[in-house]
């Protein structure tokens, strides 16, 4: 809960300098940025969200981590990176598994989500969450040389439930681990995704809700593909919804919030 | 009679995996007596494009759930889906969605 | 001078798994990334290229430098993040303005050049320089809430001089100190340069030349155009070159190489 | 003689500032006894969209250099520059690049 400001500070004035003359943002964008927060959703390879700790094969795309980092939580490297780069900024980290117990209450304190998390159940879990909240969801997504973005649940744009209805058979998901990714995309696509968290938060608006972003790093192409309105019939944001609280999202996608493979090695 | 048609058809998000890893199909669909529509497609790419694991792709007659059909960079269901009539040129992609970070 | 080398260690198998996995990369496009070198030209807002310091008004996008840099010079904060982030790669901070005298010799010993400057001279010095010495050049910018990427001199593409014979009049030259820009937008560029650097260095190769990305923030919408072939009758890198040395480009292009701005003041 | 013809005129890069800062114009020529090309489309913009400083925009009868033309996605250099005629629905695009970074 962050108090709306008049006028900003003559240190947020010097930071901020070159973006403050962009009449697109200005002061009055600036200052709802300064009183905006953010939930940023991030779900290591193999373990769900908020409760992973830095790993070697992180690195090559986290730049959030440094070498020093390993083994610590990945919320708390996060935050003690983005507090050198500003330390006017509050950072909440949190170092626990988003489930359907906690996951509305935390969203609700929260202005704009940004979905960071590597698999299907997590997926279905944060924009679930966000419909019942009603907050926009800035989703991103990398696998090997491609990146996705949608915004969801915002202007009366569609959900993730309004696009995939059904989850996709636990056998054709593939996550980092198995399928790879090539460091910079996932770069790329993040750098997109604050882009929109700001649009959004600063009141610009995001041309993402009811678009897709698709991106292929091999060919170097960018495509804006428009998806379907707001489904009337859907379970979670339509007319008449049939679900009014989260559920149990590993038996709704069949499959686990941790690492699948990892899981098949354990059997 | 339908006259033959040519399309692009692509494959991405990890689809193309199922078609030896092309992504980009240059197609010519043969004349038959009833208009191309997305159906049939399907019916076409399974004979003729799909190399394994077709459930993988294909559930029913419809694609299986988690991949998402563009017709000329348009979300199938704005266009009729299984019904749409294709037309000459037409550029259709069928995206499995990502959800690794 | 990096040697070849035959095969991975250990440790960059273990932070480079994800990418080995994807056959378009592959060991063979690691190891090849291994031994590849970049130069990397930066301009701050206001004074030449890799001799700026770190200021406050660089933080919203320069995210190379911490709070705690501010003052420092860029080169050197930029290296000191870098060695933090992968210690395994060797960094050679140039605290000096890229000069005709200085830049060919430079650039003969790297494989590829990144353009980060702010400025049309270095735009162009650097440009020559690479024609001269036969190095790919992957050239970014961005300014309010948009940017611009191209490679050039690769792979018989264009020049820079081959689009620009001309240099615009100085009136009509917009820096980021005078026109803004939005702090993520320069990240979004510099995270796909990244990515058409890592892809020409690796032997993947880029899809860029001959082609522009051009992205607006504000639609979210990337563009590629198709530029013009490399021209024959092009003052350097065409047929019968007329330039065979760099020359003076600050009255080449009627500007300075520093902050246009700053010298009107200072008039 | 040419009929009317509509383009999309579009100004970016920051040349849409000397166009009241709008970025994209749905821009009807009228009939003329010649074809529209480039030369001629200039002189319009000059006369129609342009407000204010126009030697930033036009040197003598073509843009400044630093300004890039595109025709349908297209450097102009390969669609013949000034001389190109126009089509019914064309997109031209002039963009001022950027040096910024
Ligand atoms: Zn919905
Ligand atoms: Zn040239």
């Amino acid at each position: 809960t962050l108090q709306a400001r008049a006028s900003l500070s003559l240190a947020e004035i010097l930071r901020y300098s070159r973006q403050l003359v962009l009449p697109e943002l200005g002061v009055r964008g600036q200052l709802r940025l300064s009183r905006c927060s953010v939930l940023v959703v991030e779900g290591g390879t193999a373990v769900p969200v908020m409760e992973k700790d830095v790993e070697m094969s992180n690195l090559h795309r986290q730049v959030l981590h440094g070498e020093a980092r390993e083994g610590l939580p990945k919320a708390l490297s996060a935050a003690a990176s983005l507090r050198q780069l500003n330390s006017a900024v509050q950072y909440v980290p949190y170092h626990l598994a988003l489930s359907p117990s906690t996951a509305l209450e935390l969203v609700r304190q929260y202005d704009v989500v940004a979905d960071c998390s590597d698999n299907v159940p997590t997926r279905y879990l944060v924009s679930d969450a966000c419909v019942l909240a009603g907050k926009p969801l800035v989703s991103a997504s990398a696998l090997r040389l491609e990146g996705q973005l949608v915004v969801y649940n915002y202007q009366g744009g569609p959900c993730y439930r309004c696009l995939f209805p059904k989850p996709p058979p636990p056998e054709t998901v593939t996550n980092c681990a198995d399928g790879g990714v090539l460091g910079v995309v996932p770069g790329i696509m993040g750098c997109i995704q604050a882009l929109e968290v700001l649009k959004i938060a600063s009141g610009i608006g995001s041309g993402f809700s009811q678009f897709m972003l698709m991106f292929d790093a091999l060919e170097g192409r960018f495509r804006n593909i428009k998806l379907r309105p707001k489904k009337s019939d859907c379970a979670i944001c339509g007319d008449s919804p049939t679900m009014t609280s989260l559920q149990d999202y590993e038996a709704f996608c069949g499959s686990s919030a941790t690492d699948k493979c990892r899981s098949l090695h354990l059997l | 009679m339908a006259a033959p048609m040519s399309l692009v058809v692509e494959f991405g998000g990890g689809a193309e995996l199922l078609f030896d890893g092309i992504k980009k199909h240059q197609v010519t669909l043969p004349c038959q007596p009833e208009p191309w529509d997305i159906r049939n497609l399907l019916k076409w790419i399974k004979q003729n494009l799909l190399k394994e694991r077709p459930e993988l792709f294909i559930q029913g007659d419809t694609v299986r759930p988690g991949i998402l059909v563009l017709i000329n960079d348009a979300d199938w269901e704005l266009m009729g889906e299984l019904d749409y009539k294709l037309q000459n040129q037409d550029n259709v992609v069928f995206i499995s969605t990502l959800h690794g970070g």
